[in-house]
């Protein structure tokens, strides 16, 4: 499908989320509590197919993580974004995907390690890169004052 | 007697003890500081759990500091073998975001760089992973001849490893007088070297022995781990970005995307050895046509990107490669993640090596080609 | 013929006579033990050291480099200064091994060489042991050192070191069989078992030659078995770098190290000996029909040039399997040992008494 | 039967693609006059690095002394490690205005990663990447360089 099609079958099937245009992909922002159910449309709609997990990435803001999902279609070859935000950043959970790509099961730790995003039901969620000493360095407000030196 | 074997057999009261061994930090099979927690049941793998991290570098806590020209150096420092390819991703995230036009020269030299780079990377990896696999000849076979390459990236941008070569809005320099020259002499050095490298290792009965058959990924699981680059396309998964979201002068020349089906060991290994013929290809279609015009276009001092999110994938070396960048407007990137291929690819080992024995860990490492730095960012 | 004016029985003998002539017999006997041991423990530490070197060069070359060339020219002083920094480097035992075999384990395994050695005619009167039966004390003898490698890999307290051991075991078991079955073959062509004599056998053409087909066959499996037995590559399986990073001597430090090393080294001018011995007519020139012009000039050559120029000839070609190959895995050095070189060796057996009941042998 | 066959052929092509990889090797062997080993300290003297190599950030200086950089500050922006540190000193002129020139141009050798950046912004081209590659040293702080020599002045002509 085009981006074009995409969006009016998006937006059609599902009236709750948010689907726009965006710099080079589409994009659909939605709700944290309906993301999970989204996605595991997205892979089984036989007509979008995404079964391919490309990246998974969080991103911190003022009022809350926003965690990107990209997807491709390695059947129909088309692109999408998918974003959804935590309800806060204090305690910051999402619901995982790794039943619906496996390889999100490790992107997952990443973000949890670095960003501090909980997900439920996650198979084996650990800290990959730093120990427990650490706070979320990917975070805005993460001060390390021992390791980092402003300059 | 009898009667007591039997007993023994019957009432399972041998009993062998899993064990685990710490292959790694400092292994020289990990080719890098990678632990791999393993179970092993005598030689058997029962269970393999990467514990990565000990070289996480915090690449993308640093580019929330600095400017996009300066992230595009330390894109080298990830996976230092396709220096060039990251760098262009980054360069390439800030030219679609800025909507810049390169000359078209600029669009075959990256290229030819990508590649040239894609054949440095697999040499090492071809020496390497003969060297896994106990033929150490093969070590100093795939070096001296990677040697070539890295001599035409220092004559013509300076360094040999981390190149720093692609700013945004272009390459650093010209290229050198003799590249054209030197490239062509190279190709047709490797054209005759290739070969050996196959009498030496993949013909050879005791490295078939030691691949075929060995650690199957299916195209199913492939999809689903994200396993791209070489290791994915010898599962069948078609995933060249190069072929379904060109780059550079990737649209303007012919080149197949070299596919496997089995995705054992072997295969993993015969579709490296025919992507470099495939390199070489390109590489020859593109030296004698690089047109003439300017080495980059002017960008303002201070490069800031309008607000939003950019992502642009290449292919790397070892896979599927992408730059997520979430703009505020400001000089300095909100935040950058990098999709680096290892990582994905490092995951699927536990899935792929149960079952296998220590040999075959190893030998399934070599072939997915991890570089550790890529793993850790 | 010419060339047995290099015998040194002459010296030999004349030692022993003027020993004694002035001592008491049980004086002689210790000296001469003394002399001897000396001896060998010269030639061991000597000749291994240069197969050290030789190895790095040779695999140098392989690899297009140059190898050692700092110390001393070309770099022959290297090993020697490697040798002593392993004699001053600290003795470490780990914490929890288990110290008594664990100091154990090196002295079995460098005593193999000691014991074989002493069967190998290096030249025509230069052999200190001629027993009757003795390509038998070789075989029975060279398996001690499996029993090193084991208690080393036990000993460790390491899981890296046990698994190489345990391989090692599993291997050296199995290609003992090997080894002695193609040195039984040529047993049956020779009908004896006294190493001198069957270098005297030989005068007239080497074993090789003379057995043609199936002599050829048991050649080759005896150079691809004993290569298996000294543990080496392409079967390095029990010190496999990029696995075990260094298999049953991970833990050890210093001279024990060195022990381990050298065994190895000693071990594999042993099996080249050997196949020398049996195969290659030991120190018996190369003679070639009715040129007797030719056979001449090759009998000035002494026995000792001869037997040293086989005996690197196929230590280079074992150094050539080992920088050329990738490393089996353990599986299939077994397959290829019970389902490839037993059933070749054993039909071979066959073809071997066949050809000598029948006197197809030249 | 069949089996027994292909059995017997198993082991010669096996033994036969033993023997191909044999003769590679065997090649080099014969043929030391390809060795690709440099000695390298012995072959320092004709040892050429190429003209764009990047070893070291230097500021070339003309023999009357004088050298390109006004201390403007762009290299110390542009560099990611803050290798570069630019110390400027405000002199006044013949014509009696107050200047800012260059004092020290300073260089830390150790944290620099030769990504060339500073020399590319650079608008009077004072800085230089030079080709010296042997930097290893007993003290660490012989990697703080000064580049603008002692008593060296700007040369004429260089736009502020």
């Amino acid at each position: 499908m085009t981006n074009e099609q995409l969006i009016a079958h998006l937006t059609s099937a599902y009236p709750d989320a948010n689907v726009k245009q965006g710099n080079q992909y589409p994009e659909i922002t939605v709700s944290h509590d309906k993301a999970h159910a989204l996605m595991v449309h997205l892979k089984s709609d036989a007509s979008l197919a995404f079964d391919y997990l490309v990246c998974e990435s969080g991103v911190d803001y003022p009022a809350f993580i926003q965690v990107v999902y990209h997807l491709e279609s390695t059947m129909h070859r088309h692109f999408i974004v998918v974003k959804t935000n935590t309800e806060n950043r204090e305690t910051a959970t999402l619901e995982t995907v790794s039943d619906i790509w496996p390889t999100a099961e490790f992107h997952e730790c990443e973000i949890y390690d670095l960003l501090g995003v909980t997900f439920n039901n996650h198979p084996g969620l650990r800290r990959y890169f730093l120990d427990d000493t650490w706070g979320h360095p990917l975070r805005k407000d993460f001060k390390d004052d021992i390791h980092v030196v402003e300059r | 007697m009898a009667a007591i074997i039997e007993k023994i057999i019957t009432t399972d009261e041998i009993k062998t003890d899993e064990y685990l061994v710490n292959i790694g930090p400092q292994h020289p099979s990990t080719h890098g500081v990678l632990r791999l927690l393993t179970k092993l049941e005598g030689e058997i793998v029962h269970n393999v759990e990467p514990h990565i991290g000990y070289i996480h570098s915090g690449i993308e806590k640093m580019t929330e500091a600095l400017s996009y020209p300066q992230i595009v150096h330390l894109t080298d420092r990830m996976d230092y073998l396709s220096a060039h390819m990251n760098n262009e991703a980054v360069c390439l995230c800030v030219e679609n975001a800025l909507q810049v036009e390169v000359p078209e020269r600029v669009k075959y030299i990256r290229t030819i760089f990508d590649e040239l780079q894609r054949l440095a990377s697999h040499q090492l990896w071809w020496c390497a992973s003969g060297m896994d696999l106990g033929a150490l000849t093969a070590f100093f076979y795939g070096l001296r001849d990677r040697e070539d390459i890295l001599d035409i990236f220092e004559e013509t941008c300076g360094a040999r490893l981390t190149l720093n070569y692609s700013v945004p809005g272009g390459v650093m320099f010209d290229i050198h007088p003799n590249f054209q020259k030197n490239v062509k002499a190279f190709i047709t050095k490797f054209r005759k070297k290739l070969p050996e490298y196959d009498k030496l290792l993949t013909d050879n009965i005791i490295f078939q022995n030691r691949t075929k058959g060995i650690g199957i990924l299916s195209k199913e699981d492939a999809i689903a781990y994200g396993v791209t680059g070489p290791s994915g396309r010898a599962s069948g998964f078609s995933c060249d970005v190069r072929k379904h979201h060109p780059y550079s002068a990737y649209p303007y020349i012919k080149f197949d995307e070299k596919m496997g089906t089995e995705g054992d060991s072997f295969t993993r290994w015969k579709l490296r050895m025919d992507e470099m013929w495939e390199s070489m290809n390109i590489i020859e279609q593109l030296i004698d046509n690089i047109p003439e015009g300017d080495f980059a276009v002017k960008m303002k001092g201070v490069i800031k990107l309008p607000e939003g999110e950019f992502y642009q994938r290449v292919e790397t070396a070892r896979g599927e490669f992408g730059v997520y960048i979430v703009s505020d407007g400001k000089k300095n990137p909100y935040r950058v993640k990098f999709r680096s291929p290892g990582f994905s690819n490092l995951f699927t080992i536990n899935h792929i090596a149960k079952g296998w024995k220590i040999a075959d860990l190893v030998a399934i490492m070599a072939t997915f080609d991890l570089v550790i730095p890529d793993i850790d960012r | 013929m010419a060339f047995e004016k290099y015998d040194f029985t002459p010296i030999t003998q004349s030692i022993h006579q003027g020993l004694i002539e002035n001592v008491s017999p049980l004086l002689t006997t210790i000296i001469e033990w003394t002399i001897i041991g000396v001896l060998y423990l010269l030639f061991i530490a000597v000749f291994g050291l240069f197969l050290v070197y030789a190895e790095r060069k040779v695999c140098a070359a392989f690899q297009q480099r140059l190898g050692p060339m700092r110390v001393g020219p070309w770099g022959i002083i290297q090993t020697i200064a490697d040798f002593i920094k392993l004699l001053m480097k600290e003795l470490i035992t780990p914490k929890s091994v288990d110290k008594f075999l664990y100091n154990l384990a090196p002295f079995i395994v460098i005593i193999v060489p000691f014991l074989t050695i002493s069967v190998i005619p290096f030249a025509p009167g230069l052999q200190s042991l001629d027993f009757d039966i003795g390509v038998f004390f070789v075989t029975a003898v060279s398996s001690v050192g499996v029993i090193g490698v084991l208690l080393a890999g036990w000993a460790s307290n390491n899981k890296y070191s046990l698994i190489g051991g345990m391989r090692s075991g599993a291997q050296i078991v199995s290609y003992e069989l090997s080894v002695g079955m193609s040195l039984i073959t040529m047993v049956i062509l020779a009908g004896t078992m006294q190493v001198s004599e069957i270098v005297e056998l030989q005068r007239g053409g080497w074993f090789l030659f003379k057995g043609h087909l199936p002599a050829l066959i048991a050649f080759t499996i005896f150079v691809i078995a004993g290569t298996a037995e000294t543990n080496r590559g392409p079967f390095d399986l029990a010190e496999a770098e990029s696995e075990l990073t260094a298999g049953f001597h991970t833990e050890y430090s210093g001279i024990k190290f060195a022990f381990f090393f050298l065994a190895e080294y000693i071990n594999l001018f042993i099996v080249s000996a050997m196949a020398t011995i049996v195969f290659l007519g030991g120190w018996m020139p190369f003679h070639f029909g009715d040129w007797a012009a030719f056979n001449n000039v090759m009998d000035f050559i002494p026995g000792l040039v001869w037997f040293f120029l086989k005996v690197f000839g196929i230590i280079f070609l074992i150094m050539w399997f080992k920088w050329t190959f990738p490393r089996l895995r353990i599986d299939q050095i077994l397959t290829l040992e019970w389902k490839y070189l037993l059933p070749i060796n054993l039909f071979n057996i066959l073809l071997m008494a066949t050809m000598v009941l029948l006197g197809w042998h030249w | 039967m069949k089996s027994f066959f292909n059995y017997i052929a198993e082991i010669f092509s096996g033994i036969w693609t033993l023997l191909t990889g044999m003769k590679i090797t065997a090649k080099y062997f014969f043929t030391p006059w390809r060795n690709v080993t440099q000695q390298y300290p012995e072959n320092r003297d004709t040892l050429v690095m190429y003209e764009r190599f990047r070893g070291e950030v230097i500021m070339p200086h003309n023999e009357n002394n004088e050298h390109k950089c006004t201390g403007c500050g762009l290299c110390e922006n542009a560099c990611p490690n803050g290798s570069i540190e630019i110390i400027s000193k405000s002199i006044v002129n013949e014509e009696g205005k107050k200047k800012r020139i260059i004092d020290q141009h300073i260089y830390h050798l150790g944290m620099c990663t030769f990504c060339n950046l500073c020399v590319r912004a650079c608008p009077s081209d004072a800085i230089v990447m030079g080709q010296k590659f042997e930097h290893a040293h007993w003290d660490r702080s012989t990697f703080t360089k000064v580049l603008n020599q002692p008593g060296s002045k700007i040369m004429e002509g260089i736009k502020e």
